[in-house]
């Protein structure tokens, strides 16, 4: 397993346990790897939470005129699905994994701004839940994750879960603003000596792109859903088309965010792909700089294409040749990547780890979510599968047989790094394969549902559409898949548990999160390693197995295995910022007052409208003034400027 | 992107103005706004483009005079630039587009 | 070992999705888009949905295979291997796989354009209907002038207006261009086998023009989410030889004859005369949200029901035409098509039976002579 | 907002806080957060001009509305005009605060800052006066304005209100965080750091300002 003790003579591992456990650790915490852990436990539960809806969604749509779910349930069910996968699954999965690692990476102690990493997870938890309180408040947003105009105004959706949704959504999006904020700094302005921007490993380099285009693309998701509140709360109707609204209005302005939002959702996981292959490949990445800039060439594009979701919608046919043209032009620089991924395995000494296997399958999934993307590109075969099953298939295949795939890859390639204990290897390829059948079982019969006519959104269908073999399959596939990821979440429990211990450095690795113990402590680098070399651990592991890198050479540098801890002389000396409640006081605040903002137009525990909204409101900023005050004080404490002075 | 070697300060001196520097802009900027207020009492002097034309014109060179020496970018470092202009200018296409797309009603899907 | 035994499971799998596919292909299933019937949708199947198709299995095959191939012949056989040359790329490569997908782009491009310019005209001399989307059924106004076809417009078509809902009636052979408008939210037009689909948008005018082939039913859908009955908001194209589609139009616009006759159902004997009694007094309601062209029947809130014994289906596509099937819907609207609007007023039990039975007796007495096609 | 710690790392708080840029982390990040708030203004300033540009073809359809344009006749350029120099005179006493701060001037830099201060709170007092004022015109946050006893349906006021409430909105926590820089500065006058608080402050004043010169041009001149 260890393959690098040939190297490492006695493997040393540190012990996991170092602090035992404690709940101000947690919730005070600023610790970077601490708020990862956070982001991907809490996504992982909203990943299983999403499930459900979906498992339920598929037992309804399991036979033809079933009434497994009333109507207005399934809606509810395939709006919370979506919303909960891409908002409260997929971003923050990939902002967590970033959270531990990036810093890691490019040999930081943390991100550039501790503190408001710490608002962002909370922000984002405050976000999740307020959403999911909407299940208990007279039911979930039910008008579908793009939320059409004008469906969504008052008289179309009455009660308060469209708000919800929107307050929801707007509390996670200042998370992802923030941490897009964070990662950039942090990748551009806290890199160890000698990690130039050449040198940068491909995961961060994706994790740069990613932070830039959500904080471009947001604000506009951002106006637009103020403006719906504002239309629902305070009459003011702008995608109200019989008030002279404009419905078209929100879906450029929802689109212009939600196309670059699926890059936001899979470049991180490409990046992992592209750490992933090249370690048990054994070789460095084919084409770094290709790689790397095709990354960039997909952030740009992203955010010209968006009106490919609108074919449909009468723009005339230049718009659409326009957006049909752009869009089809993403598939040359993923094409790429995929290629240069292959390149990578070339002639290499391929170990087919788990996460090599996920990673490979990842590969081999998104090339069909892509080809079926170029198709759905082309506006006129779109206007034939546009909100039908085809879309859902293609969507899938991107979503779950792109990004989860990836993410399972990731998962199994930095668990040991996380947690200090490897996960069980047999059991994860058992599951490999349960997933990749399953998967394809699930989704794939929604090509051929798509083809034969089944539009989307649908809650029943007509029995003799020969629409229910697929169907079925497709059901059974979702309990297998089920299946899956439950085994994947016993060999978690049970590895965290009893788990072979992980060395530093399990995988024989090439980046600098490897050189530290697993896991690492609170200070990361005892000495912060100066970089030479693209792959500074290999460079240092093998300095005759260096090749003709074009970016670096095997300079001698000063990477090498740590093994420290808490305890280990010097690392007193090394000042983390301190624990702090302020984020969590601000979060907890603005979410509150965003429950009060839901019901300034409507009655909530009997009380007359408005009166129970203005008194969350009033709490909700009394407590961001709290957090506000004990965020200065706190920083204070950690400036050697100002503390000196009380 | 720029290449910056790690730890080096040769892109953080960016030269500090005079105080009369910054009143000489600030008098320029009052002088363009004045311009725009009277090309705008004037209006009917000017054929429609026009009027258009030196308004945004006007309106650019306050915005670069505000950006470039208030704010100091020109002459900071490139990541600054890099990070404000890049979404200055999307946001410059954005608007454009969508005044384009919402500016004529085919209704064909093709 | 095992592992080559487990990729070629993956490649039956894949050769057994292969074949489902083409199986699912072959056959004419009644709303598939793969059989066609309108120059729409055979442009878009035969000059590029079927291109791009092959196109896209030969780059699956390619690329997957590339993968497969490379896993397969380069995974780590011993343990102790010795370190694999470490080569950083090859530009010249690369920019080859820049350029081989820009190519296939390029070619998809071409032909996209291509039908989409043939699909976007709008023959001048095309018969214009106008369809208007309510949440959630149809509404098919025939002759009728684009402001009386908006529903913002303010200007009301004539009573006596030929109007059918659900039922889309158009002639063979001759182009159609469909005015497409709604009422209240987005909904979206679709008939797999005649057309691609457009966007019924409130406040936005879009247009599709299409030209039936072959006389036939077609299955048609409302495919933008749309509310709570979105799954249940269904119509039916009625493609007529051109001569029936005039005569058809002729004797649809006679107002219905004074009605008679009975019809058993649930049980009991309904009367059409009583029926048509009861549907005129203003405490059932029925006037306030139905047309019936010849009657007191006014509303504008539900479909037309005028000649409603001409209908293929009841309630948007919900259940299929028939005297029983009628009285279902009438006693209790909600139990058929869950969130609908008439449900909202005639609840379970606010009709009787019998009263149930004579406005079934009443409607399905309002009958033309059509002819109608086969179902394609 | 300005107190985030630049780096996790104890030996960097002697010098001044630069990073492998080569730049302070706090500045870069607020550059970045200003890019991307570029993109939110422009949002809504493009949703307002789509719908006057809608509003003004609507009323030539009507034939005998041209003369209801809702900006002839509710953006009077006076007030506005005023405002614009109240802003664009912060800027440049905010600059010059910032300038006397680098030479450690702190009498001018409380002068310059106050002014800046003082400045900016009038143009908030103004704007409120505005939008108190056009609310008893007839231009609300609904869809339709009444004008000379006609109610046109037009979005003019909603997205106008939106888009000049979230700019007030702005202005008022860029108050507030001068305010707080002030505060900072009299407590602790020879912390080094109070140069880049300085700044950074500033930065924000400024792009506000910036947002404010698009919107005077855009939405009251064209
Ligand atoms: C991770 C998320 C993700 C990703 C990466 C993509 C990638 C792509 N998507 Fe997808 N898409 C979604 C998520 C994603 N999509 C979602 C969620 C929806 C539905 C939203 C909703 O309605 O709910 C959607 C819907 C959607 C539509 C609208 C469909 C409709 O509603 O009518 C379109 C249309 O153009 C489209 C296109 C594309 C294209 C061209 C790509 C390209 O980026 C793909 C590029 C990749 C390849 C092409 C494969 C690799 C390349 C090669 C092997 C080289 C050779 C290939 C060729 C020469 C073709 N997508
Ligand atoms: C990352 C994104 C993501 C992921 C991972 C998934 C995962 C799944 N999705 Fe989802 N889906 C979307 C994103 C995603 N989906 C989006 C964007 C839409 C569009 C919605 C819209 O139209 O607005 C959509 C729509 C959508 C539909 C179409 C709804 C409709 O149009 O009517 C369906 C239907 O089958 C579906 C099914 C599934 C299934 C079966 C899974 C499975 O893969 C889920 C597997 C996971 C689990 C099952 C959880 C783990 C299980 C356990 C821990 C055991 C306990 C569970 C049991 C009770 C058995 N999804
Ligand atoms: C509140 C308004 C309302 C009232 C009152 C009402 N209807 Fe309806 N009716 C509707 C609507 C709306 C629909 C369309 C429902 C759907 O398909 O979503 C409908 C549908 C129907 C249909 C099926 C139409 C079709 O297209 O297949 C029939 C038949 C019908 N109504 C008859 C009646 C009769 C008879 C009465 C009186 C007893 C009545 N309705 C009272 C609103 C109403
Ligand atoms: Cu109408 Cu869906
Ligand atoms: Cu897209």
């Amino acid at each position: 397993m260890a393959i690098a003790e040939q190297h490492v003579a006695s493997a040393h591992t540190n012990s996991p346990d170092y602090e035992g456990f404690s709940w101000r650790s947690w919730l005070a915490t600023v610790d970077h790897k601490k708020i990862g852990i956070i982001y991907i436990v809490v996504a992982f539960a909203f990943f299983v939470l999403g499930g459900i809806e979906a498992v339920l969604m598929r037992v309804q749509l399991g036979a033809a005129n079933n009434t497994f779910l009333t109507a207005d349930t399934y809606n509810q069910l395939f709006t919370m699905h979506a919303t909960t996968m891409i908002f409260l699954v997929i971003m923050p999965m990939n902002v967590g994994i970033g959270n531990y690692i990036v810093p890691l990476m490019v040999g930081a102690r943390d991100m550039a701004f501790p503190r408001l990493n710490a608002l962002s997870i909370w922000l984002f938890i405050g976000g999740g839940l307020l959403l999911y309180l909407s299940f208990l408040t007279g039911g979930a947003p039910n008008a579908g994750w793009f939320a059409y105009a004008p469906l969504t105004q008052n008289q179309y959706s009455p009660g308060a879960a469209m708000d919800y949704w929107v307050l929801g959504l707007g509390l996670t999006g200042i998370a992802s603003i923030a941490g897009g904020l964070n990662f950039i700094v942090t990748v551009l302005n806290m890199r160890a000596p000698g990690m130039t921007l050449n040198r940068l490993p491909l995961f961060v380099w994706m994790n740069l792109v990613v932070s830039f285009i959500i904080i471009f693309a947001f604000p506009t998701f951002t106006v637009a859903s103020i403006q719906l509140l504002f239309d629902r709360q305070f009459g003011g109707a702008v995608f109200n088309p019989a008030q002279g609204g404009d419905a078209l209005l929100w879906q450029h302005l929802f689109w212009f965010f939600g196309h670059p939002e699926v890059y936001i959702l899979i470049l991180p996981v490409m990046g992992m792909v592209s750490e992933i292959l090249p370690t048990f490949s054994r070789k460095p990445i084919f084409g770094y700089s290709f790689v790397a800039y095709s990354g960039v060439a997909i952030g740009f594009l992203g955010f010209i294409v968006w009106a490919h979701h609108m074919f449909g919608t009468g723009m005339g046919p230049m718009a659409n040749a326009f957006f049909s043209g752009a869009s089809m032009v993403i598939a040359i620089p993923t094409g790429v990547k995929i290629f240069n991924w292959i390149a990578t395995m070339w002639s290499g000494d391929l170990r087919l780890t788990t996460a090599m296997l996920y990673a490979i399958g990842f590969i081999s999934m998104f090339i069909i979510g892509g080809i079926s993307g170029i198709t759905l590109a082309s506006s006129p075969i779109d206007l034939q599968q546009t909100d039908s099953y085809y879309v859902v298939a293609h969507l899938h295949y991107v979503l779950f047989g792109g990004s989860i795939l990836g993410l399972f890859a990731g998962g199994f390639y930095w668990f040991p790094k996380i947690t200090g204990r490897m996960l069980d290897d047999k059991l994860g390829k058992i599951q490999f394969w349960l997933m990749m059948v399953s998967f394809n079982l699930t989704f794939f019969p929604m090509h051929i549902a798509g083809t034969e006519g089944m539009p989307r959104r649908i809650y029943t269908y007509e029995a003799g559409m020969g629409w229910e073999i697929w169907n079925q399959i497709e059901t059974v596939g979702t309990f297998l898949l089920a299946l899956s990821v439950l085994m994947f979440l016993y060999n978690a429990i049970k590895s965290i548990r009893s788990g072979e211990r992980a060395s530093n450095d399990p995988w024989d690795a090439s980046t600098l999160e490897w050189m530290i113990p697993s896991p690492p402590p609170s200070y990361n680098f005892l000495h912060v390693p100066t970089v030479t070399s693209r792959r500074p651990l290999w460079d240092a592991k093998y300095p005759h197995a260096v090749g003709d890198e074009h970016g670096g050479h095997s300079k001698p540098s000063n990477v090498r295995y740590e093994y420290t801890d808490e305890n280990t002389p010097g690392a007193k000396d090394i000042h983390m910022p301190t624990l702090t409640f302020s984020p969590m006081w601000l979060s907890g605040g603005l979410t509150i007052a965003a429950l009060g903002f839901i019901y300034i137009n409507k009655e909530i525990l009997g009380l007359p409208e408005g009166i129970a909204a203005l008194g969350f409101i009033a709490i909700g900023i009394v407590m961001v003034f709290v957090g506000i005050r004990a965020w200065i004080v706190d920083s204070r404490r950690d400036s050697p400027y100002m503390s000196s002075h009380h | 992107m720029a290449e910056h070697v790690a730890h080096d300060d040769h892109s953080v001196a960016h030269e500090s103005h005079s105080t009369k520097f910054y009143w000489m802009i600030g008098g320029i900027l009052a002088v363009v706004t004045a311009l725009e207020v009277g090309i705008f009492l004037v209006e009917s002097s000017f054929s429609a483009t026009m009027f258009l034309v030196i308004l945004l014109g006007l309106a650019l060179i306050k915005g670069a005079g505000v950006i470039a020496f208030f704010m100091h970018l020109r002459g900071d470092a490139k990541i600054f630039q890099f990070v404000f202009l890049v979404p200055l200018l999307f946001a410059f296409s954005l608007c454009l587009g969508f005044l384009k797309l919402f500016s004529n009603h085919v209704g064909i899907a093709g | 070992m095992r592992k080559g035994a487990q990729v070629s499971k993956k490649r039956a799998l894949a050769l057994l999705f292969g074949s489902m596919m083409v199986l699912a292909s072959c056959t004419n299933l009644p709303a598939t888009t793969m059989y066609t019937y309108g120059d729409h949708a055979n442009r878009i199947l035969n000059d590029v949905m079927m291109p791009v198709f092959w196109m896209a299995i030969a780059v699956f095959v390619i690329v997957q295979g590339a993968l497969v191939y490379t896993v397969i012949r380069f995974r780590s056989k011993k343990p102790d291997a010795p370190i694999p040359v470490q080569t950083h790329g090859n530009t010249n490569v690369e920019i080859a796989w820049t350029v081989a997908p820009a190519i296939v782009v390029l070619i998809v491009t071409v032909l996209s354009f291509r039908v989409q310019a043939a699909n976007s005209y709008q023959p001048p001399e095309a018969i214009k209907i106008c369809a208007v989307a309510h949440q959630w059924w149809f509404e098919f106004q025939y002759d009728v002038s684009n402001e009386e076809c908006n529903p913002f417009s303010g200007a009301k078509s004539s009573e006596d207006a030929l109007v059918t809902a659900s039922d889309l009636y158009i002639p063979v052979g001759q182009s159609v261009q469909i005015q497409l408008e709604a009422a209240d939210v987005m909904h979206n037009f679709w008939v797999p086998k005649l057309a691609g689909k457009t966007y019924m948008i409130p406040g936005k005018t879009n247009y599709l023009a299409f030209k039936a082939e072959e006389p036939g039913i077609y299955r048609a859908f409302c495919a933008e989410f749309c509310g709570e009955a979105h799954a249940q908001m269904r119509f039916r194209v009625i493609a007529l030889a051109p001569e029936e589609y005039a005569a058809w139009k002729t004797s649809y616009k006679n107002v219905p004859a004074v009605s008679t006759g009975t019809v058993s159902v649930l049980g009991l004997t309904g009367d059409a005369a009583r029926g048509a009694a009861l549907f005129a007094e203003p405490k059932k309601q029925c006037m306030s949200c139905h047309i019936i062209s010849g009657t007191a029947a006014k509303g504008k809130i539900g479909p037309n029901l005028t000649h409603y014994g001409n209908r293929l289906t009841i309630a948007a596509g919900v259940l299929p035409y028939s005297t029983d099937n009628l009285a279902l819907w009438m006693q209790d609207p909600e139990a058929v098509k869950q969130g609908n609007l008439m449900g909202r007023v005639i609840k379970k039990g606010t009709l009787s039976d019998q009263e149930v039975a004579d406005l079934v007796a009443y409607l399905d007495s309002m009958k033309l002579p059509v002819t109608k096609p086969a179902e394609k | 907002m300005s107190s985030s710690v630049s780096h996790g790392t104890g030996e960097a708080h002697q010098k001044p806080l630069l990073g492998s840029m080569g730049v302070d982390s706090r500045k870069l990040g607020l550059w970045a957060f200003l890019g991307s708030e570029t993109l939110f203004f422009v949002t809504l300033i493009t949703t307002h001009l789509i719908f006057y540009a809608r509003t003004k073809a609507t009323l030539a359809a009507a034939g005998t509305l041209e003369h209801l344009d809702p900006r002839t006749h509710y953006l009077g350029i006076e007030l506005t005009t005023v405002l614009a120099t109240l802003l664009l005179a912060s800027s440049l006493t905010m600059v010059l605060a910032l300038a006397a701060s680098k030479v450690k001037d702190w009498k001018k830099f409380r002068v310059w800052q106050m002014a800046t201060i003082l400045l900016g709170a009038a143009f908030v007092g103004g704007q409120v006066y505005e939008f108190i004022h056009l609310y008893h015109e007839g231009l609300k946050l609904a869809p339709q304005y009444v004008l000379e006893g006609e109610t046109v349906k037009s979005l003019y006021g909603v997205t106008f209100f939106t888009m000049t409430g979230f700019h007030g909105l702005h202005v008022t926590i860029g108050i507030i965080w001068l305010i707080a820089t002030y505060v900072k500065v009299a407590k602790f006058p020879d912390s080094p750091e109070n140069p880049m608080d300085i700044e950074l402050a500033g930065l924000y004043w400024h792009f506000v300002d910036l947002v404010w010169v698009a919107i005077f041009t855009l939405i009251y001149l064209i």
